[in-house]
């Protein structure tokens, strides 16, 4: 029973995920005044991709691509989504903050196999700005645990049930701008997209997947933007009262940072880890003295 | 005989009777392994029996007392003692393999007098005894490092000179906190401490100061992190595990031992929700933490890479105790094990590769996953459990210490705590895509994968890591006898889930290997229903079809490894320079030998000798006068 | 008793005998040494002690007075030992000059252990100094004569306070038997009592290789030949230490408390010895020849044994003497090994000795036991002594503690530069030629039965308690045990 | 004042004079004159210790002599002195004979000639 649900909130996530992804390009091309393609388009793209013959070079494409996969999908399944979880957990926050690192790790294998400078460049970029964004992001995430004293989401998006007034965003607006500035981040949306920069280093990681590896790079990022957005609406907006309010509150997020993506330009990678450090991290660190005394 | 007699006679028989036979290096390993093989049995046996002890009066006065050597089997000390020789175990077989002609470092007879004095050291029931042992770990683990090379003998100068500075304090601490209680006993030692913190706060604040030295100094916590670079680097490739998992258990050992326990039971000035000494100790370890991850991240020479990233280990470890609850002791002891295990495993990897290359700066290698993928394996798994990324055993042991530190609200300890584990991993890819992927140099188109008996002990590493990720209760039901050896009150633990002190947090793992296994089998049906794939050379594809012989260069050229974190090194180099430790260690080195020339001068010269006579003689007159 | 008097007698009729001998003299010498050792053992050995041996029948004070206690024949026993030793690892000396001062040397040295009487011991020691200078003029090269002359007039000058003194001495107390000044001492007043003590340390400190007096130990260590080093370490260096036992702590003393009558000289004696420690340990740390290393090293033990005595209580005066026997054996380890280690390379410099611990593995490990017993690393004698000095110097005063960081310290780079030394004969030889002359056995024997002795001590030091407690107790309650000897009844 | 009180005034300076002159001069032959003039400082110094005014030989010439001990001056000192004065003999002897190889082989009487140790090893 568990296993089936496994597989359905799989499903369900990277399902999600690739609408999301499409209704993002839309946006954005009508940002640019452009058509844009369908909202269904990543989907379609995902069939094309995952049915194409493709390149690899050794067995370490293979393990880290499935790697990256699996490791976003078991993070996925312990983000509660909106009271309901795959299976019984506490849904620790940083279980999920670790296994997150495991769909990173197998890209970074995955795509540093294939021995192109543009990829690894990419790879060092992207680990830099890792490091960047985990350091505001665990200081909200401290916030959050600190003042509900459980590091469980579910108990912190059970503490925000009722009114839509006790919502965290309310309660900690700082921690809240910080967390938006952070997820861009998070999200490898500009301005903080210095690891895929494609006029630089050609879009990075990707420059080497080719086929079904571009196709489970794209199914992990799908996941990735559920599981980030997710996390999102649990810390601040309640968690949802039921899983379509869920999702709709997501889109909500993914919508400002597709906005934001489109209006800025792009940080070099140190600049970019200035300054997350300097003021999502100072918001985020008044925001924790503010709540801790 | 008794048994815990016969801990220490073994490695010290057999230390001698290697040394008559060195010139056979293989027989003189094998009783090495065989001799860690008793060790590790004998241990195993002892387990529960906390009465065993054994003692010896020696004609020596002090406090009007013959002096009594004695040693006791307590679970703490089993506890270390047990994994560590279980470590030793395993590398001892690596080292049959790696000590061949051209690797011989003829260190067997010192290493196990090393592991005598390890056990003495952790079943010490005096001061005397662990001193005893202590210093002589210390001196015959100077001579393990120097080993014979030149090179290495200036790395374990420098060891040295941080170690002798320790086993100074530490023998002045003894000295004060002995007179303090008037015996050696450890037991009563702690009890006199706990009473002069109640009636002279400073005076304690000394004594334990001088003892928190040592044990930083030997596990190399802020200020003292920078020799393990060093000295790991230059010592000899199969005992660099050993140092590094090992030998900075020590600090830690002593830690627990003593400082926890006077800790806990003083009445202290708090900061927050824990005494302001504690909390000391875990500003410490999370400097330690931080500075290591960032100067591991800029490393080129791949030992010393993972030197600062044991450094960063021990940091965790002693922000793990500095909490002083059960869940942070027990996330540190937890992660103790688990430094000895994945640390091993990648020190046991990397030698692995040096064996094979002989080259130690990452930048130099490259793919070798084609020619060694069991290394690889093992080097993968490792740094997984290194960088506490479930389902291997680092991650249980992280997350039990970032769950400690957060109950305490030690807040910006813990996020001391994050940055170092998040920095871990790009230290540990670096080592990974640098060493491993990218493009294999033409030199080493012709290296074969570690030898059996390498691989063995390192595949039992990569599996020991993985089953204890999944069950922890093989660590934690020991750790369960240490706690309450230690006074704590705890329930006994289970085999799968670890709790913590915060609402609803704890964490099933063996639940979350299913998970992850499941997600697993998702993504590989995934990949396996798509396309077809077709295995290309590397270069194939990035060059466009290009040969880059014909440019004059060879593809390895292609690997970016050098400046790894370039930009990012630049954002602290203002930082790095500031801090140097390092670098004001030597220049106070040379004006030590700047002294000594200036002195020895005078006594070469001799010119002023009758001056001199006077003077001695004005300063006996003037000393009569005062 | 009157037998002892072969101790002294002996070695000057054999000194006067070399002046005559070719080939026989090592073989005299070795024989009226080996005598002297195993009738001092006997000695110690019988039941007879203490006694008060009066020479030619004139009773103390008025006669000369040869004074057995424990401590004094255990010294000769020590210094015996030494001499037997150096004249085995004799490499070059043939000439009667040599065996001829040396035995004088022998018989200097036994003197100043035994005899009770001040004037008597200025002999003595002026005795030592001119045969010591000798010794280590023997090679007649230019290094040699350098050290010799300038150890000789600072020795002479620093003498001249000594007689000063003794002048001093029976001006105001009409007596020059160390017993009869011991038990009047306090009737001094303080001024002249710190005038006489000036002046006697000031003779003594030479001889002792304290600070500000010991210009001439390194260049004199550097210019003898390894068995002369043996000689002045074991021979000299341990009559020194028999010195401040019997000068300051028995003839100055504050009658039973084995503390020096003056606090004031004791503290600025403490104060000396620090200094010595500190910058013998600093200078030897950068320094590349191997024997002054080692002279510098015995300056920082003697350093180190008379703080121990100086601090006066039970604990640290075990410690000290405990400290003695260790610097006697291990200090004699590495001048025996360093000798041949010089001679196989033809180099005074310790970095030119790579590979010799490989090739003789046993002179190796022996070099590296000697150091590490020096550095008072357990398992090895000297570590006992610094343990006990240590912890008997916590009890003291400030100038106490603040020696205990510095001997902390020091202990640092000693430990540095000895196993930085130590590892450097193992490590690979860059060149693959021959040493340019062999180790001779023998020698490399000694060292190792020595290094034997030291981790047996270091093992178990209940071996020697005995015969240190014997020495601590006598120095416990040195007055009136010295002046019960000599003048039963007085105390 | 008294003639003791010139022997000790008088031997101070010798002695301080001499001390003066080890310590100042860089010739070995003045070093050892200066050492000389202290050791006759010492003796003069050890004599008047033992000097007595108006005192007689501390020789029993006769029985009657016997009640006049008091009076005699101290015999050790003079004792003392003898032997000191061969001493000193034999310093200066001794240290002479050092002298003339110091030469020898430095080329110089100057105690400063310090490059001694330069010359090769022996064991």
């Amino acid at each position: 029973m568990v296993v089936i649900n496994i597989i359905l909130y799989s499903l369900f996530a990277i399902l999600v995920g690739l609408i999301f992804m499409g209704i993002g390009r839309k946006v954005s091309a009508r940002m640019h005044l452009r058509y844009g393609p369908p909202f269904y388009q990543s989907i379609l793209d995902i069939f094309k991709l995952m049915s194409r013959k493709s390149f690899t070079h050794n067995f370490v494409m293979d393990l880290g691509m499935v790697m990256a996969l699996a490791g976003l999908l078991g993070t996925m399944l312990y983000v509660p989504i909106a009271g309901h979880s795959a299976f019984i957990s506490n849904s620790n926050i940083i279980v999920i903050m670790y296994l997150m690192a495991i769909g990173s790790l197998g890209m970074a294998m995955a795509v540093t196999a294939s021995g192109n400078p543009n990829a690894t460049i990419g790879i060092s970029r992207a680990l830099t700005m890792m490091l960047g964004y985990e350091i505001p992001f665990f200081i909200i995430v401290l916030g959050l645990i600190i003042s509900n004293n459980s590091s469980s989401i579910s108990v912190i998006a059970a503490s925000q049930a009722g009114s839509i007034w006790n919502w965290n965003i309310w309660h900690m607006p700082l921690g809240y701008i910080a967390m938006e500035i952070t997820l861009q981040a998070m999200m490898g949306e500009k301005p903080f997209d210095a690891m895929i920069a494609p006029a630089e280093v050609a879009s990075g990681p990707m420059v080497e997947l080719s086929g079904k590896y571009l196709g489970l790079g794209l199914l992990t990022h799908a996941v990735s933007i559920f599981v980030e957005t997710g996390l999102m609406v649990n810390f601040f907006f309640g968690g949802g009262s039921n899983p379509i309010d869920f999702v709709i509150k997501q889109l909500g997020i993914y919508l400002i940072a597709v906005i934001f993506d489109n209006i800025f330009p792009r940080y070099k990678i140190e600049q970019a880890v200035k300054f997350l450090w300097i003021f999502p991290t100072g918001i985020a660190v008044v925001q924790l003295l503010l709540l801790a005394f | 005989m008794n048994i815990m007699l016969m801990l220490l006679v073994v490695p010290l028989i057999t230390a001698f009777l290697t040394m008559a036979i060195l010139k056979h290096q293989k027989t003189v390993w094998t009783i090495f392994l065989a001799v860690s093989g008793y060790l590790s049995y004998a241990l195993f046996t002892m387990y529960g029996k906390w009465d065993l002890s054994w003692s010896i009066e020696l004609g020596f006065k002090m406090f009007g007392k013959n002096v009594v050597l004695s040693l006791i089997n307590s679970p703490l000390g089993w506890f270390f003692a047990f994994f560590a020789s279980l470590t030793t175990l395993l590398i001892a077989m690596f080292s049959i393999a790696y000590n061949d002609e051209k690797h011989d470092s003829k260190t067997a007879p010192i290493w196990l007098l090393l592991i005598f004095s390890n056990i003495g050291i952790f079943f010490a029931k005096d001061w005397l005894m662990f001193f005893i042992m202590w210093e002589a770990m210390s001196t015959t683990a100077y001579f393990i490092i120097a080993h014979g090379k030149e090179i290495s003998a200036k790395a374990a100068k420098f060891y040295l000179s941080i170690s002798l500075i320790g086993t100074s304090t530490l023998l002045l601490g003894i000295i004060l906190v002995s007179r303090l209680s008037q015996t050696f006993d450890i037991g009563v030692s702690i009890d006199s401490l706990v009473k002069l913190f109640s009636t002279n706060y400073s005076a304690a604040l000394l004594y334990i100061g001088l003892f928190i030295t040592t044990f930083l100094i030997k596990s190399a916590i802020f200020p003292f992190y920078m020799w393990p670079s060093k000295a790991y680097a230059e010592s000899p490739d199969d005992f660099t595990p050993f140092l590094s998992t090992v030998m900075s258990k020590y600090g830690v050992y002593g830690l627990i031992l003593f400082i926890l326990p006077i800790l806990a039971k003083s009445d202290l000035p708090m900061f927050g929700k824990i005494s302001q000494p504690a909390y000391m100790l875990a500003v410490l370890g999370a400097i330690t933490s931080v500075l290591a991850t960032i100067l591991a991240i800029f490393q080129t020479d791949m030992k010393k890479l993972f030197a600062y990233s044991s450094v960063a280990n021990v940091g965790y470890i002693v922000m793990g105790l500095a909490t002083m609850s059960v869940v942070g002791i027990q996330g540190a002891l937890f992660h103790s094990v688990n430094h000895m295990i994945f640390k091993t495993a990648i020190f046991l990897s990397l030698a692995a590769v040096i064996y094979r290359t002989g080259e130690r700066d990452m930048h130099k290698l490259g793919g070798l996953v084609y020619k060694m993928p069991l290394t690889f394996l093992v080097y993968l798994l490792a740094i997984i459990s290194a960088a506490g990324i479930p389902p291997l055993s680092g991650f249980t042991s992280k997350w039990l210490i970032v769950q400690a530190l957060m109950a305490q609200k030690m807040l910006f300890v813990v996020v001391a705590m994050i940055f170092a584990s998040t920095g871990a991993f790009m230290y540990l890819l670096r080592c990974l895509a640098s060493v491993f992927l990218g493009q294999l140099p033409d030199k080493y188109k012709d290296i074969k994968e570690a030898p059996l008996l390498m691989a063995i002990p390192m595949t039992i590493l990569m599996l020991l890591t993985l089953a204890i990720g999944v069950i922890p209760g093989i660590i934690t039901k020991p750790i369960d006898a240490v706690l309450t050896g230690m006074g704590y009150n705890v329930e006994p633990s289970s085999w799968t889930t670890v709790h913590t002190a915060l609402a609803k947090s704890d964490l099933n793992l063996t639940y979350l290997f299913y998970v992850f296994m499941v997600a697993c089998v998702i993504s590989l049906i995934m990949y396996l229903i798509s396309g077809k794939q077709e295995k290309i050379d590397q270069i194939d594809n990035y060059t466009a079809g290009e040969n880059p012989l014909e440019w004059d260069t060879t593809p390895d050229r292609f690997n970016f490894a050098y400046g790894f974190y370039q930009p990012f090194k630049q954002m602290f180099n203002p930082m790095l320079d500031l801090i140097s430790f390092e670098r004001w260690m030597s220049s106070f080195g040379r004006i030590v030998e700047r002294a000594s020339s200036a002195l020895s001068l005078l006594y070469t010269r001799s010119e002023g000798a009758i001056l001199m006579l006077y003077i001695g003689i004005a300063i006996l007159i003037i000393g009569g006068m005062m | 008793m009157n037998s002892v008097l072969f101790l002294i007698v002996i070695p000057l009729l054999g000194a006067f005998l070399a002046l005559f001998g070719k080939k026989a003299n090592r073989i005299v010498a070795i024989l009226i040494t080996a005598f002297t050792e195993i009738f001092s053992i006997m000695i110690y050995l019988s039941d007879k002690l203490p006694v008060s041996v009066a020479i030619g029948g004139w009773q103390a004070p008025y006669g000369i007075n040869f004074v057995l206690t424990p401590l004094s024949v255990g010294f000769i026993v020590l210094i015996n030992l030494a001499a037997i030793i150096s004249l085995f690892i004799i490499r070059g000396e043939k000439e009667y000059q040599f065996y001829s001062t040396y035995l004088v040397l022998l018989a200097a040295a036994n003197g100043i252990v035994l005899t009770g009487d001040i004037f008597n011991f200025y002999i003595f020691s002026e005795l030592t100094t001119f045969a010591i200078t000798a010794l280590i003029a023997y090679p007649r090269n230019r290094r040699s004569t350098g050290a010799a002359i300038k150890y000789l007039i600072l020795a002479s000058t620093a003498s001249s306070f000594l007689l000063i003194g003794i002048g001093v001495v029976y001006k105001t107390l009409g007596t020059l038997n160390i017993a009869d000044i011991a038990s009047k001492i306090d009737l001094l007043n303080p001024l002249t009592l710190e005038l006489i003590i000036v002046l006697i340390l000031t003779g003594i400190f030479v001889e002792l290789e304290l600070f500000p007096f010991n210009m001439w130990v390194p260049k004199a260590y550097f210019a003898g030949t390894a068995s002369v080093n043996v000689m002045l370490h074991g021979m000299l260096g341990t009559a020194g230490a028999y010195i401040i036992a019997r000068i300051l702590l028995t003839m100055f003393a504050v009658n039973g408390s084995g503390m020096l009558v003056n606090a004031n000289i004791a503290n600025a004696i403490i104060v000396i010895a620090m200094l010595t420690i500190f910058v013998s340990e600093i200078a030897a740390f950068n320094e590349k020849k191997l024997k002054k290393v080692l002279a510098f090293s015995s300056m920082g033990q003697m350093g180190l044994i008379i703080f121990g005595f100086m601090i006066g209580n039970e604990q640290a005066l075990t410690g000290a003497f405990y400290m003695v026997v260790a610097n006697f054996l291990a200090k004699i380890i590495l001048f025996v090994l360093t000798g041949e280690f010089i001679a196989m390379t033809g180099s005074d410099n310790w970095e030119d000795m790579k590979g010799i611990g490989r090739k003789h593995p046993v002179a190796g490990v022996s070099f590296v036991i000697g150091s590490l017993s020096l550095m008072g690393v357990p398992f090895f004698a000297g570590f006992w002594g610094k343990l006990a000095v240590i912890q008997g110097a916590m009890s003291g005063n400030s100038f106490m503690i603040t020696g205990i960081v510095i001997i902390l310290i020091t202990a640092v780079v000693e430990g540095v530069y000895f196993l930085k030394i130590s590892h450097t004969f193992f490590l690979k030889k860059e060149d693959e030629k021959e040493f340019n002359a062999k180790a001779r056995i023998h020698s490399i024997v000694i060292a190792a039965a020595l290094a034997v002795i030291v981790l047996a001590i270091g093992v178990h030091p209940g071996l020697i308690e005995n015969n240190v407690n014997r020495a601590t107790n006598e120095i416990l309650n040195s007055t009136s045990n010295y002046v019960d000897v000599v003048f039963p009844g007085r105390y | 004042m008294t003639m003791s009180n010139i022997f000790l005034i008088s031997s101070t300076s010798l002695i301080f004079i001499g001390l003066f002159g080890v310590l100042t001069r860089k010739n070995i032959v003045k070093i050892l004159l200066s050492l000389n003039i202290i050791e006759t400082g010492i003796n003069l110094l050890l004599v008047a210790f033992g000097y007595k005014e108006g005192g007689k030989v501390p020789i029993l010439t006769s029985s009657d002599s016997i009640n006049h001990l008091g009076n005699m001056v101290d015999p050790v000192p003079q004792a003392l002195v003898l032997t000191s004065i061969v001493i000193g003999l034999g310093t200066t002897a001794f240290a002479l004979g050092l002298t003339i190889r110091y030469y020898k082989t430095h080329g110089t009487l100057n105690i400063e000639a310090n490059d001694e140790e330069e010359v090769t090893a022996h064991e």
